[in-house]
């Protein structure tokens, strides 16, 4: 990792806010930094612990799960339970050796890409604080053949 | 007993004596104690030195703290001015990291730093917010019944409101509510929250329109039947009272109406006697009031 | 003024008008907040104490800040402000327009067009420590009401005043003042 | 699913959009990498006909059992591209989208390299997806013919009498106890200065007579549960203390009762009994007894009254209705900014600062004046009067509850009071103060222009304080002419404030109830700002009026039809598709823990005995696929179709494999 450290990191998000907020920061053209590849789901209550747990294991350098403002969900409380399992996980990851800043959850409307690119910044901005996924230093010990040493 | 660091400033200490003593005499009927705070210096003047450079003023504002930080001290003081320097150092550099940077690597050159461990108070805020109007009612021993108080609350105590606690500055009622509660009367008056005119460094810049502002107030208290300006800044006192000496050398006009500092005027319904409160050292004099209220 | 705009390649000509479209951005830089959002509705005018009786005209700044016209550094108006922050606080736009005047005012006394009346001000405070320093009449009146003839501040401890004069050292202001004395003698 | 998966990706240009950011031959090149990709290929836009055609032929030429999209956001085009892939003889939910414009390509444009990487990490991703998609097919539910409307406004009044003209039943629901909301408040109407009363009674009677519509005034919605087609909504109404089928609208009841308080309709500037109706075109024209203000003095019932009617029962409980829909239109409208709150103005302080709805009420022939413009001080007729535009609106004051937007009323309303100053009282000089004149409707401009040709005055600049003269009550109005540069102090017999237009807080419930958004500005957020500003996020659920945002009456009424016609479509269709995405059960491998049941938010999932064992099953029909219950299953026996485990963790390895 010779030049400057670009954290790859997963972002989870609802269909009907903060995906739809992430598309309004396109159509308003407001640039951020080209970290994050999203997966889309109908609700972040569709969260499923092994799907961070997962994406850690694989070497994300975070995972940023986001949803609708709590009262805003559209299937009436998704967000508040994966807002619980999130708040769990966080423990959880400390436990495998990762910082809990690794993992992060928001809550953006489908009207504010502006606060979607602030929350992309800022997520890079910390996890570039905290250097790449343990299991990708070198010299890290991890579960073996997760991620192969050359692929980095 | 609370104890605060008294930061004086400049014109109380150095030109109205009175209201440096008579706010330390007045405090300790409420348990507070107004201690020396050594080594302090001027605010330094918001509107002069704020005008020449902000950094500059931050940091000699943030100095100012500092020495209170070092004694562990939250900081009071009696002038609107003062409180703009202080207050707006010490909330805009806990406030912004960037800000706080700048003016520390500022105060690096004389070894000190801001810490952000110190509250700055006005006077009149603690009274109306810790001692409250009821404590300050029962302090009272000669209730100034009858008296017609035009109360000058002066701008930077209020404004900006995004930087205060004051909440809106079109029609407060705290300074009312305290000079109310030593008996007097609170009158209303056109432009009330008018500035006195001398801030921005304008006093000495062009005095002649600082003092056609304060002519415009004096004129319109005059006219709602005032007996006495009660203000809760020296640097507002001096352009109302000094001022009525000028507006009259330059202008011929003649208020002769008194004007008090609060706590001075707190003095009085505390029952201390007038020199005591050094309102003999004002250019206009007390005496009308003073007959009206023994 | 104009010459140093002419050679610098950011500011164009508009008939005769120097627009330096950088000013606004220290303006906020230095505290102006939200000043690039003038939409020019005159509050700040129509609440200003001064504008009443003089040719400040707090709109009018904002404009020239905003369009990048520096020769409002050079307006004596600039200097009328009282700084009583209504037009702030009545602002739709959420501007500091006292802050913004600060602003400028620094600006321009970065180009030594600050009145000297401020410039006095900052002698005093470096020779004593403070804008209004005591003097006897008053120390005799200190006495009278019980307190000892100088405050405890740096009239009482004059060792305090070097780091003030270190402060204004490091910020330039003492060079500034040191030049504008000898330029008015 | 045993066969060989063989995957067609389509790189789309979308003109220079992303071709202008990214080196698209070079997606499509990584794209033939990809395991699964039998076919890949990039082309201008992928959405036009040529494009979806492209998908067809392709699925055929290449025999693809599958397909992705690269290009906008899936909230934009998958449903083009699914239907493309079902015409091309694949299983619509065997495509699959690469947003690589709204979330690549415009929001990295300075960074063209990096925004490749990560459209080639997206594309790998919805490869990796699509490989492990399955067949689905949509299920069909049929519509309840009927549909309910929350507010009867104009917006609603037009939406309900579309409705009912359509043959559709309808349910119209109002908290007061009349319909017409804030336009029969008005006097007159902006540009025409038609008669607000005379055009809106008409509509008010038509919907109380029209058969198709059931009208529930002084009622609120209490619970709506179910999906589109299939709403259940409780209705409360409120007793009026009077049975409605016995009042006659005599108003006995009222000239007997000894209780004044101030009537609500005319902002409290007139007196109303407790026994009252709002105002004399009130539809309908029931008695309503406000028991908060009601001394029981039963007045109203003896001989000389109501009498021998008996329609007033004190004792007369709430009713519960609940009624089966298949479409809502949303109504609400608006509340009037509270203007009290910028101080400098004097507004409740001053007693001839008036708002401009008081002052429709001040100048309207059925208002506490008869029409008559006085002061409210002393009951004068005003010889100049001020206007203060942008009250509220503009503003970025949130301390001050103002709003940043423009409420597009005020200008056109503060003309219209200054045409009828002019010309109702010889003499008055009404004078404007504005920051911009926003007429911009049809024959606005031209409005603005009659008032300045009849003497109205107007002046550049933002009211900065209003003082009152203490003796006179006359009112000086402060604000600089920014047009002459010189501050002004203006002395006025009377202030209208053009306050701004808020969202309602009655509309907060609602929102909750049926999972709508708003945007930041508190209006009720619209599927599609330019494309579907009359549809929400909720399916079935519709828009109508200001409840969406500030708007005037003729653009109201456009929106009202809109949304009316919007929802009758699937009334009229009869059945609406529902996605197939929703929750299976795997019996064999429920536990019947009985977790899912507790998260599920719809009541969807329930445990049944199966051969001897409880295991949990699904009610496709009320699960709405938000696939809760599948992250909380402990033994992975729930399967949310369309997100399956499989199909996300498909995604995580391939987002893995791009370093």
């Amino acid at each position: 990792m010779a030049e400057e450290f670009e954290p790859n990191i997963l972002g989870i998000l609802c269909n009907w806010c903060t995906y739809a907020g992430a598309d309004l920061a396109g159509t308003s053209r407001t640039q951020y930094p080209p970290n994050v590849r999203v997966i889309r789901i109908m609700c972040t209550g569709r969260l499923d612990p092994a799907f961070v747990l997962k994406a850690l294991s694989v070497g994300a350098d975070g995972v940023l799960v986001s949803g609708c403002h709590v009262g805003d969900c559209h299937y009436l409380a998704g967000n508040f339970k994966s807002r619980r399992r999130v708040a769990l996980l966080r423990k959880l990851i400390e436990e495998y050796g990762y910082d809990r800043e690794r993992l992060r959850m928001t809550f953006i409307s489908a009207s504010e890409g502006a606060i979607w690119a602030e929350v992309v910044q800022d997520m890079v901005n910390t996890i570039k604080k905290l250097g790449p996924n343990p299991l990708k230093q070198v010299g890290a010990a991890g579960p073996e053949g997760v991620v192969a040493d050359d692929e980095f | 007993m609370k104890e605060y660091n008294f930061f004086l400033g400049c014109i109380a200490p150095n030109r109205y004596p009175g209201i440096e003593a008579s706010a330390v005499k007045t405090s300790r009927k409420f348990d507070i104690e107004l201690r020396d705070f050594k080594g302090a210096s001027c605010c330094p003047a918001p509107g002069a030195f704020g005008s020449m450079d902000v950094n500059a003023w931050l940091a000699l504002g943030a100095r100012n703290i500092c020495l209170s930080e070092k004694e562990g001290k939250d900081i009071a003081l009696i002038c609107n001015g003062c409180y703009k320097s202080l207050f707006e150092a010490n909330h805009r550099l806990k406030a912004d990291p960037a800000m706080r940077e700048k003016v520390n690597s500022i105060l690096a050159n004389i070894d000190y730093e801001f810490q952000g461990s110190v509250e700055v108070r006005h006077l009149i805020d603690i009274l109306y917010n810790d001692v409250g109007t009821e404590k300050v009612k029962e302090s009272v021993e000669v209730p100034l019944t009858g008296v017609n108080v035009a109360i000058h609350y002066g701008c930077h105590l209020l404004k900006p409101k995004f930087d205060r606690t004051f909440g809106s500055s079109e029609r407060p009622r705290f300074f009312d509510e305290l000079v109310e509660a030593l008996g007097a009367t609170s009158i209303d008056y056109k432009e009330k929250m008018m500035c006195c005119g001398a801030g921005g460094g304008v006093r000495s810049y062009k005095m002649d329109l600082a003092l056609d502002i304060a002519n415009e107030k004096l004129y319109n208290m005059t006219q709602a039947g005032a007996d006495v300006i009660v203000d809760v800044c020296p640097f507002c006192h001096l352009q109302l009272d000094r001022g009525q000496v000028e507006i009259k050398e330059k202008f011929g006009d003649v208020y002769d109406l008194p004007v008090l500092h609060y706590n001075q005027l707190l003095g009085l319904a505390q029952g201390m006697n007038p020199d005591e409160l050094g309102l003999d050292a004002h250019e206009i004099s007390v005496e009308p009031l003073l007959a009206k209220i023994m | 003024m104009a010459s140093e705009g002419m050679r610098d390649p950011k500011h164009y000509q508009l008939g005769k008008t120097q627009f330096d479209p950088d000013l606004i951005k220290e303006v906020v830089a230095l505290g102006g907040k939200n000043a690039q959002m003038c939409y020019q509705c005159g509050t700040c005018t129509a609440s200003c104490p001064m504008g009443q009786r003089s040719g400040l005209r707090v709109r009018t700044v904002m404009r020239k800040a905003n369009l990048g016209m520096r020769e409002v550094l050079d307006d004596p108006d600039l200097w009328l402000c009282t700084t009583c922050y209504t037009c702030s606080d009545r602002c739709p736009r959420r501007i500091m327009a006292t802050d913004a005047i600060i602003a400028l005012r620094n600006i321009a006394t970065r180009e030594k067009k600050v009145p000297m009346s401020m410039i006095k001000i900052m002698g005093a405070i470096s020779k004593t420590g403070h804008g209004v320093p005591n003097n006897e009449a008053n120390m005799k009146n200190r006495v009278k009401v019980g307190l000892p003839e100088n405050p405890p501040t740096t009239h009482t401890y004059p060792e305090y005043i070097k780091d003030i004069n270190k402060i204004l050292e490091v910020t330039g202001l003492l060079k500034i003042r040191e030049e504008m004395e000898a330029e008015s003698q | 699913m045993d066969e060989e998966k063989r995957i067609g990706v389509f790189i789309c240009h979308c003109g220079t959009n992303i071709a202008g950011v990214i080196d698209v031959k070079e997606l499509a090149e990584y794209a033939k990498t990809l395991p699964n990709v039998a076919h890949a290929e990039d082309y201008t836009y992928v959405c036009s006909t040529p494009g979806q055609t492209m998908i067809k032929d392709r699925i055929k030429e290449h025999n693809l059992n599958g397909t992705v999209v690269a290009a906008c956001s899936p909230r934009l085009h998958e449903p083009t591209f699914r239907k493309a892939t079902e015409e091309g003889g694949v299983n619509q939910f065997l495509f699959s989208m690469a947003n690589i414009r709204e979330q690549d390509t415009w929001v990295h444009m300075e960074e063209p390299e990096k925004a490749l990487q990560k459209a080639k990490d997206v594309v790998r991703m919805e490869v990796a997806r699509a490989s492990m998609l399955e067949p689905l097919t949509p299920k069909t539910v049929p519509v309840e013919k009927a549909a309910l409307v929350i507010g009867a406004g104009i917006a609603g009044i037009q939406a309900s009498l579309e409705l009912a003209d359509a043959g559709i039943k309808t349910y119209l629901v109002e908290k007061e106890p009349s319909i017409g909301g804030m336009m029969s408040r008005l006097d007159k109407t902006f540009p025409t200065l038609d008669c607000s009363q005379c055009i809106l009674t008409p509509k008010m009677v038509d919907v109380e007579r029209n058969p198709n519509i059931e009208l529930m005034t002084y009622s609120e919605v209490d619970d709506i549960s179910g999906y589109i087609g299939n709403f259940d909504v409780t209705i409360r109404e409120k007793s009026r203390y009077v049975y409605e089928d016995k009042c006659n609208g005599c108003g006995k009841c009222q000239e007997v009762c000894p209780v004044s308080r101030p009537n609500e309709f005319d902002l409290g500037l007139q007196p109303r009994k407790a026994a009252y109706v709002p105002f004399p075109q009130a539809v309908p024209l029931k008695f309503t007894i406000d028991m908060d203000s009601c001394i029981k003095c039963d007045l109203c019932k003896g001989q000389e009254a109501c009498g021998d009617l008996e329609a007033i029962d004190f004792d007369k409980p709430d009713k519960l209705t609940t009624v089966k829909v298949g479409t809502i239109i949303v109504a609400t409208g608006f509340d009037m900014y509270d203007v009290e709150r910028k101080e400098e103005w004097g507004y409740k302080v001053f007693d001839n600062v008036v708002t401009g709805i008081e002052f429709e009420r001040l100048i309207g022939a059925s208002g506490p004046t008869g029409g008559n413009v006085v002061r409210p001080s002393d009951g004068q007729k005003p010889k100049s009067v001020g206007f203060v535009l942008c009250a509220g609106s503009r503003d970025q004051d949130e301390e001050d509850g103002a709003k940043p937007y423009c409420s597009r009323v005020c200008c056109m309303y503060s003309l219209k009071h200054a045409h009828q100053l002019i010309e109702k009282i010889p003499g008055c000089v009404p004078y404007l103060f504005y920051m911009d004149i926003r007429s911009f409707g049809k024959a606005y401009e031209e409005f603005y222009y009659r008032i300045q040709n009849e003497g109205g005055k107007f002046i550049r600049g933002r009211v900065a304080r209003i003082t009152e003269d203490p003796v006179t009550k006359n009112l000086t109005i402060t604000a600089e002419d920014t047009l002459l540069g010189t501050p002004l102090e203006m002395e006025v017999d009377l202030v209208v404030l053009a306050n701004a237009v808020v969202p309602a807080e009655s509309t907060q419930k609602l929102k909750t109830l049926l999972t709508l958004s708003n945007s930041p500005d508190g209006w009720l957020l619209e599927a599609h700002p330019k494309l579907n500003p009359m549809s929400t996020t909720t399916d079935g659920v519709f828009l109508a009026g200001m409840c969406q945002g500030p708007r005037d009456i003729p653009d109201v009424v456009a929106h009202a039809a809109a949304a009316a016609a919007a929802a009758s479509i699937p009334i009229h269709k009869g059945s609406v598709t529902l996605e197939p995405i929703y929750a299976i059960v795997d019996q064999e491998h429920c536990g019947g823990c009985a977790t899912c049941i507790g998260v599920c938010p719809y009541g969807a999932t329930e445990l049944n005995e199966v051969d001897g064992k409880l295991v949990a099953s699904v009610n496709e029909a009320k699960c709405k696929g938000c696939g809760t219950c599948g992250s909380a299953c402990p033994s992975g026996a729930i399967k949310m179709q369309h997100f399956t485990n499989e199909q996300i963790m498909s995604e995580i390895e391939a987002f893995a494999q791009g370093w």
